[in-house]
């Protein structure tokens, strides 16, 4: 099982490098040209990188392999939305996602691992109940999925430029844009309210925490 | 102090009560503190010191300083060989101040057998204690800025130490344990131009300690890291038998060549740095410029450790200087009997080491082996202050402390 | 096979949420359940762009996944506050054995 | 204060605890009863007119003649000054005489910590028990100070006169002849 | 008798590093044959496409209509008759239109593209692992390598990959096999990726991203998080304590250094690197650091950050080797403790790159425009003057290799911060000051009129301070080196061997 974990990281760094290298400038898409078939190969490398990466953090107990799983699943999808020409929302998944949150939960790993406790304390029966709850959930979407009949319009693949994000942000999504400012004030001083140890006052030296 | 053993740590509150039996079975030691070995291969303790440290974190609960990896027993030595075949292990205490442990142990056995030691042997002895404090202080020196991660001013310290070297070299033909200074005063007479050549090496280097001053000691971070840290009260300093720069830094302006002289110390002018506070200025000799002790420093702290040896380089300079002068054509060793015969008696005899008081009591029973050669290393008393001085500090400071302390493992484990 | 519809992308975000769903379902350890958190949340914003790029090539699919990136950013931060906290008053991270509700 | 003169406090203050003085000579120095160790020690450090207040340095002098081990204090008084030089006062030293089979003898660690080390070492090299000592553990030897030079294992008191140099140690060859051929 | 010493030692160094290769699969050879398959790859599936196409790929006038900015001049779709045309007459006959025949896909100009950037990096990671030991040296009044490959020891690094290649390929025990290994790789990767949104010249750009700036800034995001995998696999106290180090670091620099990029987005109104690049054309008195003293500041705020993102100078602590062994890569050697190293460089050079771009006028020569397009339209001479002196990537390389000049320099210097100092400085220090440059830049772009009086008098004050910091500098290396006998006493003659 360590050798196909090995090739999937690799697989899925390879791909996001061909991911970002290809991707971000999808040329014009002819009917069938050279550039649709790499898309695909592209897609598809991408898909599985995603998806392995997520079935080896099923998988594996160790939590660090689990990290390092999900970077490259991250990185996975970060290179799909390169691939949707959603440009700036694959750096800022990328930053904020690969960067910021996975550092965050790598020290959560850190503060609370004990050597030898990340084992898998699930007992047989657990496991087996989880596996055909997912595999019936996975039906009933995809029935849904297949047999509705999706309004697509084909559009121009032009990647979307960050100006126009930046345009919608401020004037069509301008409340939820201060709602999630609101929020992630609300988050910080949670946060830091809760991981004060108790019975000192506010001034934690951050020393003592890292 | 609870004594810390490599096994459970006491004390740990008991947060498994109410844990069921089946996690408790697979995990004995639950701590979020972990035990580390910083040592014996570690390339911030100089020599081979092991500390164990004790850490939450990067906060150091406990230091604990494990000796005894250098131990060559030199007091059975002491107790096989008669008093001048005994000079070349005492080279070997203090490896980078080879000269001062030999004059210390050369005075010791003088007193005891009450030896007359010539006027221009004196003089050499002075000269050369002098100059190998000013080198044994440049290694402390780079090595202390090399600890806070700043790797030049190391090499320009031992650019300077190579001078001194090559002064050895020409008087006595080694390079580090010298064996030169023997009961009843020096091996061989000084080389002709050798005067001329150690003026020329005094000239150059006074300015050069300026520059270091310029290039370390007044640097920020070089402050921010070593000021206010590692601060040792005159109190405990005297409580744990701190002696030397260790001692001086803390305030206590003891020396013994000024309280206690020895081998002619109180002809010489000189004076005895101690640590200031914030602005203070420390006694300097004439044509140097005044240093003064910046801002966030307190006395006793490392800073003040280092800059107590800086401050007495120049004034070996200027000892050394006086040294020169004072030379006189003359015997440059004692006439000695074959086989010296030491006297029933006993004599505890302390001279002043760079690193600090460095002691020997002999005693004789007649025959020309000394009954007991008992060393008191300055260092393995500096040292012993570690675990006291590290407790709740930061794991970036234990190099700092003890980089501060400039322990040489030679004479802590002798 | 080789032109990339929708349905491929809503399939894909379909699997990697099943997938999320199994990591909760299956990992007793607090910050294993965060990992099948992120995916779903993953899987998720795929939906949002592939429809976005898919109907026209208007935003509003890719601005809502920018607001879905930092929810998700500011719930594991509140996820590990109190994992670290749990860690603190009782001595493991094991979901089953935190029955208490005593502060 | 001269040797004679603070020999004769001593004697006046605690005349049992002194067994004889030689003030002359160049180490002057008062043999003191090992079980009232503690409070001469503690009164020369406490005392107005003598205030020994460093301990320079504490060894072992092991004598197989006589067969008894001694144990020599050498203490220093030092001046405080403000921010002149320190005077020394007087230099001073205080002995022991034990047992060499059993020696023990009280911990002056509480008085000055510099103690502490000093005598692990004595315990190491000699094997003198300083009881009350606040690193002693109790192993195969009873209670005695933790080792300091010397591998906590180490069997013997290394610088008694009559100490044997092992043949080996956990397979190390300690002597020439213990060596093992080898295969040349 | 010198001479003959070292010439046999070299001789036998040469025979050493040829000796057999160790048994087990050197991690290199799979590192190298990858990146060569690659380029094979693409060749092979240009010819493979030509048969599913049938067609060549839109052909070039509609470029023309649609107005789309071709960046590079190979940027858009091209056909091989454009290619061939673009060549000088004698050249244009049937075989040498084959030669170029694949250049026609995007694909493989990317491919090469790749090739090249990657062959760039080595080198200059080589040379800068060299540059280093060097000016090291001559800060410490020593020589530095002088021996392997003739003058000044050029080959020095080359002689320390091969050193590094033939080591033995070891994991610690207890160590997480996959994630010890995988770590370097995951440092590696995404600094090279960083380089695919980086610009060199106005045609150098290998993807004109418009988000590159954030683009790169996640790259070196990533690299954060290899660096505590591997300190976390290595099974070691003291890489935990590096790893464990890095990540708090990380979250201190990352929100000043935002913060600080944020200025000259503002004043470009773009986060495309190339745009950014093009509003600082027109000498250096465009250049955004002399823009407006807010610029400035950020500049040197951001350089900090820099300097902490890629572990150097005084916050190196993540790797302190006087505290903590070797930080995270105590259990590397070998090969992969190589690939580290080439990290750690790489990553400078790309900070260097963006504080180039941003700040220093990207790859603009800082001689005023007006003299590149006279130089430009002269003779053989004065166009060889113009592509000396106006070429893109020579001055963005210059700029980026002067930065990491300051960067070796202040590591030779300056000792090393302590972990709680460096998360004081940058969170209650730098992260107040980066919002206040922030609000001036704000404030400044708002009120100050573009070509107002105070805009050119704070413009000018700023390139004079610019010019006599430059000045100063070169002076002092100057009078440093006519003099440095002097400094170094009669030391300098007698002593150093074959000086």
């Amino acid at each position: 099982m360590r050798h196909a974990l090995r090739w999937i990281v690799m697989a899925g760094v390879w791909s996001a490098l061909a991911g970002t290298a290809w991707g971000a400038e999808a040329p014009v898409p002819p009917a069938e040209s050279s550039s649709t078939i790499l898309e695909a190969i592209a897609f598809y490398a991408m898909a599985a990188v995603a998806l392995l990466s997520g079935l080896a953090i099923l998988v594996s107990r160790n939590l660090v392999r689990n990290v390092v799983c999900l970077l490259a699943a991250l990185g996975a999808v970060a290179g799909l939305y390169f691939l949707l020409a959603a440009n700036l929302l694959g750096a800022i998944q990328l930053i904020v996602y690969a960067g910021g949150t996975l550092v965050l939960i790598t020290f959560g790993v850190m503060l609370t691992s004990r050597p030898g406790s990340d084992r898998q304390l699930v007992r047989g029966w657990e496991r087996i109940a989880g596996g055909v709850v997912c595999v019936t959930l996975f039906i009933g979407l995809c029935m849904v999925l297949l047999c509705t009949e999706w309004a697509t319009v084909a559009a121009s693949a032009e990647p979307t430029t960050v100006a126009a994000v930046g345009r919608a942000l401020l004037t069509d999504y301008l409340v939820p844009f201060e709602l999630a400012s609101v929020l992630l004030l609300v988050m910080l001083i949670g946060a830091a309210y809760l991981v004060r140890r108790d019975g000192e006052s506010g001034a934690e030296d951050d020393a003592d925490r890292c | 102090m609870a004594k810390l053993t490599d096994k459970m740590v006491e004390g740990q509150p008991d947060l498994l009560a109410d844990l069921d039996a089946e996690t408790l079975a697979t995990d004995d030691l639950l701590t979020e503190e972990m035990l580390v070995n910083m040592g014996p291969q570690h390339p911030s303790t100089h020599g081979v010191l092991r500390i164990l440290l004790r850490t939450d974190g990067e906060v150091v609960r406990e230091a604990t300083p494990h000796i005894g990896y250098l131990h060559r027993c030199a007091e059975k030595i002491g107790e096989n060989v008669a008093p001048f075949q005994f000079i070349p292990t005492t080279d070997r205490l203090d490896y980078l101040a080879a000269m001062n442990n030999n004059q210390t142990f050369s005075v010791a056995v003088e007193q005891l057998v009450g030896i007359e030691v010539p006027e221009r042997a004196v003089t050499i002895r002075i000269l050369m204690a002098e100059l190998n404090r000013i080198a044994s202080h440049l290694v402390s020196l780079g090595a202390y800025g090399l600890d806070m991660g700043a790797f030049t001013p190391f090499l320009y310290a031992f650019r300077e130490r190579e001078r001194i070297m090559d002064l050895f070299e020409a008087a006595c033909g080694a390079r580090l344990t010298y064996s030169y200074i023997t009961i009843g005063g020096v091996t061989m007479d000084l080389p002709d131009g050798f005067t001329d050549a150690c003026r020329e090496f005094l000239e150059y280097l006074e300015p050069k300690i300026h520059e270091y001053n310029q290039l370390l000691s007044y640097n920020q971070i070089f402050i921010k890291r070593a000021g206010g840290v590692g601060v040792i009260s005159a109190a405990d300093a005297i409580a744990w038998g701190l002696t030397g720069p260790c001692l001086r830094a803390s305030g206590v302006r003891w020396d013994l060549r000024r309280c206690m002289p020895y081998e002619g110390y109180e002809q010489y002018d000189f004076e005895v740095p101690i640590g200031l506070p914030q602005g203070g200025e420390p006694p300097v000799p004439p044509g140097v410029p005044q240093p003064r002790v910046p801002r966030g420093v307190v006395v006793g702290d490392c800073w003040s450790r280092y800059f107590v040896r800086v401050i007495e380089m120049y004034w070996s300079v200027h000892l050394v200087r006086q040294a020169l002068d004072r030379l006189r054509p003359g015997e440059h060793k004692a006439k000695l009997p074959r086989s010296l015969k030491l006297p029933v008696g006993e004599i505890y005899f302390e001279g002043e080491n760079p690193r600090g008081q460095l002691g020997f009591l002999v005693i004789g029973d007649g025959s020309p082996v000394p009954s007991r050669v008992k060393v008191r290393g300055p260092s393995f008393n500096n040292l012993s202050i570690t675990s006291h001085v590290c407790r709740d500090c930061l794991l970036a400071d234990v190099p700092a402390i003890v980089g501060s302390i400039d322990i040489v493992m030679g004479e802590v484990d002798r | 096979m080789w032109t990339i519809g929708l349905t491929h992308y809503l399939i894909l975000a379909a699997m990697l949420f099943c997938i999320g769903v199994a990591v909760i379902v299956t990992k007793r350890n607090a910050i294993g359940i965060l990992f099948g958190v992120e995916l779903i949340l993953n899987a998720g914003n795929l939906n949002l762009v592939a429809f976005s790029r898919y109907r026209g090539a208007d935003i509003a699919g890719q601005v809502v996944a920018m607001f879905g990136i930092v929810l998700a950013a500011a719930e594991a931060a509140i996820a590990v506050a109190i994992v670290v906290n749990l860690y603190n008053a009782t001595a493991t991270i094991d979901v089953d054995s935190a029955t208490t509700l005593r502060g | 204060m001269t040797a004679e003169e603070i020999t004769a406090v001593l004697e006046q203050e605690l005349a049992d605890a002194i067994a004889g003085a030689d003030s002359g000579g160049m180490h002057p120095h008062v043999w003191v009863t090992a079980v009232r160790l503690h409070d001469v020690m503690q009164f020369l450090r406490d005392d107005s007119r003598l205030q020994f207040n460093m301990l320079r340095c504490v060894s072992g002098v092991d004598g197989p003649a006589s067969n008894e081990i001694d144990v020599v204090y050498d203490l220093l008084s030092m001046q405080p000054a403000v921010s002149e030089l320190w005077r020394a006062r007087h230099a001073f030293a205080v002995k022991v005489r034990l047992d060499r089979a059993n020696p023990h003898v009280p911990s002056v660690a509480d008085l000055w910590p510099t103690a502490d080390w000093h005598e692990r070492e004595a315990y190491d090299l000699f094997g003198i028990v300083f009881d009350g000592h606040p690193d002693s553990i109790k192993d195969h030897d009873g209670l005695h100070p933790q080792r300091i030079l010397c591998p906590d294992d180490w069997v013997g008191y290394p610088l008694r006169k009559d100490y044997v140099f092992p043949d080996e140690y956990h397979g190390i060859p300690g002597k020439l002849e213990a060596v093992p051929p080898g295969p040349g | 008798m010198a001479e003959s010493h070292t010439r046999s030692a070299y001789g036998t160094a040469r025979q050493a590093g040829g000796g057999r290769r160790s048994s087990r699969r050197p991690a290199a050879l799979i590192f190298f044959g990858a990146v060569v398959a690659v380029v094979l790859f693409v060749w092979a599936l240009a010819a493979a496409f030509e048969y599913v196409d049938g067609l060549v790929v839109a052909d070039s006038h509609r470029v023309a209509e649609t107005g789309e900015i071709v960046r590079t001049r190979f940027g858009g779709p091209l056909t091989t008759a454009e290619i061939v045309d673009y060549l000088p007459e004698r050249l244009r006959f049937r075989p040498v239109s084959w030669l170029f025949w694949p250049l026609q896909f995007s694909l493989v100009r990317d491919a090469i593209a790749v090739t090249g950037l990657v062959g760039f990096v080595s080198v200059f990671t080589m040379y800068a692992i060299w540059w280093e030991r060097k000016v090291a040296a001559h800060i410490q009044s020593r020589l530095g390598p002088m021996r392997v490959g003739g003058w000044h020891g050029w080959a020095q690094s080359l002689a320390d990959k091969i050193k590094l290649l033939t080591k033995e390929d070891l994991v610690p025990a207890g160590a997480d096999r996959i994630l010890y290994r995988l770590a370097p790789y995951m440092a590696f990767t995404p600094v090279l990726l960083a380089f695919v949104a980086l610009p060199f010249g106005t045609y150098w750009v290998l993807r004109n991203l418009d988000v590159a700036l954030l683009f790169v800034l996640a790259m070196l995001g990533i690299e954060v998080i290899a660096v505590i995998v591997a300190g976390w696999a290595s099974n070691n106290k003291w890489s935990l304590y590096g790893g464990m180090r890095e990540a708090s670091q990380m979250v201190a620099y990352e929100s000043p250094m935002g913060l600080a990029l944020l200025v000259p987005i503002m004043l470009a109104g773009t986060l495309n690197l190339a745009a950014i690049g093009d509003q600082q054309q027109a000498g250096f008195h465009m250049w955004v650091v002399f823009r407006n003293p807010f610029a400035a500041v950020a500049f040197v705020l951001y350089f900090v950050a820099a300097l902490a993102s890629c572990k150097r100078a005084p916050f190196d602590l993540p790797e302190a080797e006087s505290e903590l062994v070797a930080g995270f890569m105590t259990e590397y050697s070998g090969f992969r403790w190589g690939v580290f190293f080439f990290a750690e460089y790489t990553s400078m050079f790309v900070v260097s790159g963006l504080a180039t771009t941003l700040f220093l006028g990207a790859w603009y020569s800082p001689l005023p425009a007006g003299w590149g397009e006279a130089l430009a339209g002269g003779g053989v001479v004065a166009r060889a003057a113009h592509g000396l002196l106006f070429s893109g990537p020579l001055w963005f390389i210059a700029k980026c290799v002067a930065l990491v000049y300051v960067q070796i320099w202040l590591r030779w210097t300056l000792p090393r911060v302590r972990i709680d100092q460096v998360l004081y400085l940058f969170v209650q220090v730098l992260l107040p000051l980066g919002m206040v440059v922030l609000l001036g830049n704000t404030l400044w772009v708002f009120l100050v009129p573009e070509d107002g009086i105070v805009a050119v008098v704070a413009n000018t004050l700023l390139c004079t301070a610019g010019v006599i910091v430059a000045a100063a500098f070169l002076g002092v290396a100057v009078v440093a080196r006519a003099r440095r006998y002097r400094l170094v006493g009669s030391l300098a003659v007698d002593h150093l061997p074959g000086a």
